[in-house]
């Protein structure tokens, strides 16, 4: 315990300083400051999800801004959605749009879940994200950096 | 002629009047003709009861009407109590037995034995001598065990349960007989004002020996550990009104033989009767209530609870023993005040509840909690009734029970102040109990509530459900009105109950109840039931109102499908049933339940690595009947097959038989002597 | 019951309202801090809850009326035990409410009734969270009474007010042994109540570990904001009653306006830090296991009986 | 020293021997038991180094340092040893009793306690005599961690705990056990850690652990 709090103590913050934030714009109006996101990989190679980790992470610290990721789409307000749609996951996806009560925000996570990326025309592929739900916010990249998911989530919470 | 009387005899009249009607009536008007009977019966009974509780007693003997000592009555409050409960209680069985008795209970014998059991039960507490109690007191047990055969041709079970039952009752009736019977036998006659005198002059060894027999007898009535076993099997297989009626009503009259014999006629006693009722109270209270957190036989858990129940009563009792053993009559009354009103509590609620099992018993067909579920949209009012019940069953404020286990809790928390080392060390175990089973009765009726009546429909009986007919409702709607009464307005009852259990130690009422407030007499403490209520009640509504507002300015209210993971619509299999709810308790309890777990895995033909079927079995056998009753019940095989030998045909080994028995007669009389 | 008792009630439950989800975000600011981030700023709890009043309310099908009602009945619970308590001054208590074994009973209540309504989604989270909430607070039930019944052996009566005030008369009272191991028992049992590490994560996302947050997994709109504002309540009420019993000085012996506000200030100092010391102990803990925890609430029960035995036999 | 403080330091320490006594049973890593063993030494030589101060003994102060260095410096240093020497399994995995029932085991051993040693109490009512059925209370865990318990070390420190509670037992009701009387025990007590340490290691070359029931083997 002691060797934890030594730890504590050297290490102390990690996060970076923020950038300036943009302001409060659309959807971020109705959110205000507050935005709870559901992630849902529709058939990820996962090179999105490690970047999402990251930028909830210490060092980019999405949840300074507002965002918090949470495990029910009723307690969401923005889908995160990765990866092509693949069949398996079109209704699972779809249903998941469903459940998430009013106002809702579909963010699509990489270059796969814009336009399918290397997996467009595969056989098990359904299409990109904005063929099953209606997409809101793109982050291009392949995978994303963290910062650009940052940018993006900051975007709706307005901070 | 007295109120009492009046009361007490109409009861009986009635009874025999609608017996005899049962035997004569056709079979459609039957049920209701027997059901009105019942019902005045039990109000009779009721107005007797409450007359005995306001006013002054009445005691008659009527000489010839029984051989030997004839009939000797007497009433007083303490014997108001347990008639008023009997007779509501018979209010609300009447009532809801005429349109349960069209599910082929209409039979001319099971008919015209249920006014007859609602009076047998009412006599019990008005006899004032031996003779009669005892004779009551059979007769009491006798009508019930036909009720219990009722539905013996329809389940193999039930000849299995009523045999348990009629065992045990009278064994435990046996005890009393002796008990009673030694006690009469230092007295000149067998009234009960003669028992009185002649326990004062008592030896404590005898004293002790005839509260032991008779505390045998009444607590296998009521229920208690470890002669608890006929009741959670009779009470499932019984019909559901004379369940309720045995549950409610029938098992605290083993509370008031407690009471009657051990403070009334031997007077109070030594410490040790005291501590051995409360241990007995607790352990039953605890184990009660275990299983049915973990039972799934929707009945059985009742009868489990009401095991816990009783046992609570029973540490209120002991502690109000203890108390006046240690001189402190004031706290005595307090401590048997809360039992006494805990009997009338749980009356109200396990009647409610039982009736509620029985209309979904027969709206289903099936007991079986992992069977049912979804039957708020098919049965909105029995699903109301038995929420009700479940919240006053789990001891929560806005229930009935809460106040009395309140009133226990505050007795033992200021035992201490009775001082005595056994008080010291009995009064925090106690509390301890009280408070596991209070934790523990939460989580078994949320499980019965939420799993039985909640969610969707996991059998096709539970989906086909249909609400049960006005009078079964109207008499769950008795029940119901009645619990919701003693929840908000206990001073309705309490300061009769008060000064019935404060005539027993010679004392003013223990404690003293406002419209809203209930006070301790002697002690700070204080509840307010009805102010509890309206707080929650007003809060409750303020912030719907509220959230009604903010939900307005905003969006409008919509239905969704449930949440299920995006996977496709959920079935009854992956709902949570009574047996994984209560896995987590079952788990922890490990220990004290040891259930039993059979893993049967058929593999392929082909090969042993591929698994054609899984099949799990999970038992949780009562351990004290494992553990007690297997041993004695093999023991009397044994001696049963002993018993051949010992009669083999021959004159002279009887003979030898005889003498020997005079002579040890002889001997035993030289010695003790 | 004065108007200035009613006065002080409203004062209370104002306080506590509008307290609580700031007690949350000050909390999870300190571990944000101890775990190395920036934090969401104290006042995030409040955003959250802002946004959440004006999103859609859903109504899952087959649910019932329960689903619809827990959330209600649980916060007025709470309220109702925030009325009485004598977080700020005793003068505000309605005498007959302040009983401790109603302050608990009440708290139960709103906990049962909302595991019903995990129950009524009939999903399988629901249940497993309903079960295991029951389960825990079944357990939890004997600590807490029988550290009740240790605390009011001293003062004669298991009124809030009366031991608060008892104590204030003789403060050597707190650090008695039946005090001591009254406090870290009932510190134990608040843990397991309000569902904090080590018994539950508050700030899970895997459903499999989920205790408390498993059961809410249906809710949305309005009806998540009151559960998560009576969670926070909850929080405060527990974290605040236990400095009510343990550390009663500051408290208000009358309704008077200057009494009040040195009552609220203390009352807000003493619960900020609980809350703060509850956070940083959690950044060095790990869960337990689900069945280690009957072991650390029988151990929390062995304290409470140690020091109802402390109490009398050492007196 | 005023009667207040003497009070209050006799029940804090009196009240920390008996606490971890019931620490004991709720830790299930032997390391951890074995560090609380010695804080109970700690305690026991408080409460030893109070007495002499209130009877102002030196003798008695001699005492209360031997304690000290004995039972929370050498035997927890010895049992540490055991422990390295015992192998890998250094946790208590699966005691005949569970931890859960253990705790509420020692509740009710302490409520025993409590009542057989009343009459003893009320002969010489005395804030020391007072503190009497701590030590019976430790005893009694002791001797129940000694039945239960799988791990010889564990036995081992349940034989020491029931030690402990009868010298608590002992100071409390005499004031004042012989020097010479308390080296002999501590002798005895010593001598007995050494064999089962010993012991204990043979165990673990021979079976590969050091569960006490594997020793039934022998028996066939």
């Amino acid at each position: 315990m002691l060797r934890l709090w030594r730890k504590v103590r050297q290490v102390g913050t990690v996060a970076e300083p923020a950038p300036p934030s943009g302001g409060r714009v659309g959807p971020a109006v109705e959110l205000a400051g507050s935005v709870q996101v559901r992630h849902v990989d529709a058939g990820s190679c996962n090179g999105c999800e490690v970047e999402i980790g990251s930028a909830f992470g210490p060092v980019y610290d999405a949840e300074r801004y507002g965002a918090r990721l949470v495990a029910s789409p009723r307690h969401a307000d923005v889908l995160l959605v990765t990866g092509p749609v693949t069949r398996n996951m079109h209704r699972a996806l779809r249903r998941t749009y469903d459940a998430v009560p009013a106002p809702k925000v579909v963010v699509a996570v990489g270059d796969c879940a814009r336009n399918c990326g290397v997996f467009a025309g595969a056989y098990g592929v359904a299409g990109a994200v904005a063929d099953v739900v209606p997409v809101d916010l793109d982050v291009p990249g392949c995978p994303p950096r963290p910062e650009a998911i940052v940018a993006a989530l900051r975007t709706l919470t307005g901070r | 002629m007295n109120l009492v009387a009046a009361g007490l005899v109409g009861a009986v009249v009635v009874a025999v009047a609608a017996a005899t009607a049962a035997l004569l009536v056709p079979r459609p008007a039957r049920s209701a003709v027997v059901g009105v009977g019942t019902v005045l019966c039990g109000a009779s009974g009721m107005a007797a009861g409450i007359v005995a509780l306001t006013g002054p007693g009445w005691s008659a003997a009527v000489a010839g009407l029984l051989p030997l000592t004839g009939v000797v009555l007497s009433v007083d409050a303490l014997s108001g109590v347990f008639l008023s409960v009997i007779g509501a209680v018979g209010i609300a069985v009447g009532i809801y037995g005429i349109g349960y008795a069209r599910h082929g209970l209409d039979g001319r014998g099971v008919q015209a034995m249920e006014p007859l059991f609602v009076a047998a039960m009412l006599l019990v507490p008005a006899a004032g001598g031996v003779g009669t109690f005892l004779v009551c007191w059979e007769l009491m047990a006798l009508t019930s065990l036909l009720l219990v055969l009722a539905e013996h041709t329809r389940r193999v079970e039930v000849a299995s349960a009523a045999r348990w039952y009629a065992v045990m009752t009278h064994l435990g009736f046996v005890a009393i007989l002796i008990g009673l019977v030694v006690l009469a036998g230092h007295a000149d006659n067998d009234s009960f004002p003669a028992l009185r005198v002649a326990a004062a002059g008592l030896s404590p060894a005898t004293a002790g020996l005839v509260f032991t027999l008779t505390l045998v007898g009444f607590a296998s009535k009521a229920g208690i550990l470890p002669l608890h076993a006929w009741l959670p099997r009779a009470h499932p297989e019984a019909p559901s009104h004379v369940s309720a009626l045995m549950s409610a009503a029938m098992v605290t009259l083993g509370v008031y033989g407690i009471v009657r014999v051990g403070f009334d006629l031997l007077g109070g006693g030594s410490r040790w009767w005291w501590l051995l009722v409360l241990a007995l109270g607790a352990v039953s209270a605890v184990y009660g209530i275990l299983q049915a957190a973990i039972g799934t036989d929707l009945k059985r858990l009742l009868a489990y609870s009401t095991t816990e129940n009783m046992g609570l009563v029973l540490i209120g009792v002991g502690a109000g023993g203890l108390f006046a053993a240690a001189g402190n009559m004031l706290l005595a009354g307090l401590a048997l005040t809360a039992a006494l009103l805990h009997v009338v509590n749980h009356a109200a609620f396990k009647t409610l509840l039982f009736l509620a099992a029985g209309s979904v018993l027969h709206a289903t067909g099936s007991r079986d909690l992992d069977d049912l579920g979804g039957l708020r949209p098919r049965m909105p009012v029995t699903t109301a009734a038995f929420g009700l019940g479940a919240l006053a069953g789990s001891a929560l404020p806005l229930g009935p029970a809460f106040v009395s286990e309140w009133l226990l809790l505050q007795a033992l928390v200021h035992g201490l102040a009775a001082g005595g080392m056994a008080t010291a060390i009995m009064m925090p175990i106690a509390v301890a109990t009280v408070a596991l089973t209070a934790g523990l009765a939460v989580a078994t009726f949320v499980k019965a509530f939420g799993v039985g009546f909640l969610a969707r429909p996991r059998s096709e009986h539970a989906a086909a459900a249909r609400e049960s007919p006005p009078s079964m409702l109207a008499g769950m709607g008795v029940a119901a009105a009645v619990c919701v009464v003693l929840a908000v307005a206990p001073v309705l009852v309490l300061p009769v109950i008060g000064a019935a259990s404060g005539r027993v130690f010679g004392v003013a009422d223990p404690v003293l109840s406002g419209l809203l407030a209930v006070r301790l007499q002697g002690f700070t403490g204080s509840l307010s039931p009805l102010l509890v209520a309206a707080a929650v009640v007003f809060a409750t509504v303020v912030f719907a109102v509220a959230a009604r507002l903010i939900a307005a300015r905003h969006r409008a209210r919509v239905a969704a499908r449930l949440w299920d993971c995006g996977a496709g619509p959920l079935s009854a299999r992956m709902e949570y049933t009574a047996t994984s709810f209560a896995e987590p308790l079952q788990r922890v309890f490990d220990n004290v339940l040891r259930p039993e777990h059979d893993v049967d895995i058929t593999h392929y033909r082909e090969s042993r690595y591929l698994v054609d079927a899984v099949s799990y079995r999970l038992r949780v056998p009562d351990r004290v009947e494992h553990r007690l009753y297997r041993p004695v019940l093999s023991a009397v095989r044994a001696w049963g097959r002993a018993g051949p030998r010992l009669a083999n045909g021959s004159v002279h080994l009887y003979l030898g038989y005889g003498f020997a028995v005079v002579c040890g007669a002889l001997l035993l009389l030289v010695v003790t002597r | 019951m004065s108007l200035a008792g009613v006065l002080s009630a409203l004062l209370q439950i104002a306080l506590v309202t509008v307290g609580s989800p700031l007690l949350v975000g000050v909390m999870r600011q300190i571990r944000a801090r101890l775990e190395g981030r920036a934090g969401a700023g104290v006042l995030q709890p409040w955003r959250d809850l802002r946004k959440l009043a004006r999103k859609q309310p859903v109504t899952p099908r087959g649910t019932s009326e329960v689903f619809r009602v827990a959330p209600l009945l649980m916060l007025a619970t709470t309220v109702a035990v925030v009325a009485v308590a004598p977080f700020v001054t005793t003068a505000s208590v309605p005498a007959a409410g302040a009983d401790l074994f109603v302050v608990v009973a009440l708290l139960t209540l709103g906990a049962a009734a909302l595991a019903l309504a995990g129950l009524d989604t009939g999903t399988a989270f629901g249940g497993m969270g309903a079960s295991r909430e029951i389960t825990i607070l079944a357990l939890v039930e004997p600590t807490l009474l029988v550290a009740i019944f240790a605390l009011s052996v001293p003062v004669g009566s298991t009124n809030l007010a009366d031991i608060v005030t008892s104590t204030l008369h003789d403060p050597g009272r707190t650090i008695t042994p039946a005090s001591l191991l009254a406090a870290v028992a009932l510190g134990l049992a608040v843990v397991a109540e309000t569902g904090r590490l080590p018994v539950d994560n508050p700030s899970t996302h895997l459903e499999l570990t989920m205790i408390h947050e498993a059961m809410v997994l249906e809710y949305a709109g309005p009806d998540l904001a009151m559960v998560e504002l009576a969670s926070a309540m909850r929080l405060s009420v527990f974290l605040g009653l236990w400095a009510t019993l343990f550390a009663p000085w500051g408290i208000a012996a009358d309704a008077g306006v200057g009494a009040l506000a040195l009552g609220t200030g203390v009352l807000v100092v003493k619960v900020t830090a609980l809350g703060a010391a509850l956070a940083a102990g959690e950044v060095f803990l790990a869960k337990l296991r689900l069945f280690r925890v009957p072991e650390l609430l029988a151990g929390s029960f062995v304290l409470a009986l140690l020091a109802v035995v402390a109490s009398f036999f050492f007196a | 020293m005023s009667e207040a403080v003497f009070v209050e330091l006799l029940s804090l320490s009196s009240g920390i021997v008996l606490l971890t006594a019931v620490l004991v049973l709720w830790r299930r890593e032997l390391a951890m038991v074995i560090r609380v063993f010695a804080v109970q030494g700690v305690a026991l030589a408080g409460l030893v180094a109070v007495l002499a101060v209130r009877e102002s003994s030196a003798e008695l102060g001699i005492v209360a340092a031997g304690v000290l260095i004995l039972r929370a410096g050498l035997l927890p240093y010895l049992l540490g040893r055991a422990l390295t020497a015992a192998g890998p399994q250094r946790r208590e995995t699966r005691p005949l009793v569970n931890v859960a029932a253990s705790l509420l085991a020692a509740a009710g051993l302490t409520l025993l306690a409590l009542a057989v040693s009343a009459p003893l109490v009320a002969l010489a009512p005395s804030p020391a005599t007072a503190a009497i059925p701590v030590g019976m209370a430790v005893v009694l865990i002791g001797f129940f961690v000694l039945v239960t318990r799988r791990r010889a070390l564990s036995q081992l420190i349940g034989f020491l705990l029931m030690d402990n509670g009868i010298t608590t037992v002992g100071f409390l009701t005499t004031a004042g056990i012989g020097l010479v009387v308390e080296l002999g025990v501590s002798l005895d007590i010593l001598l007995a850690v050494l064999v089962l340490g010993v012991l204990t290691g043979w165990m673990q070359t021979a079976f590969g652990n050091t569960d006490l029931d594997e020793l039934r083997e022998l028996h066939d």
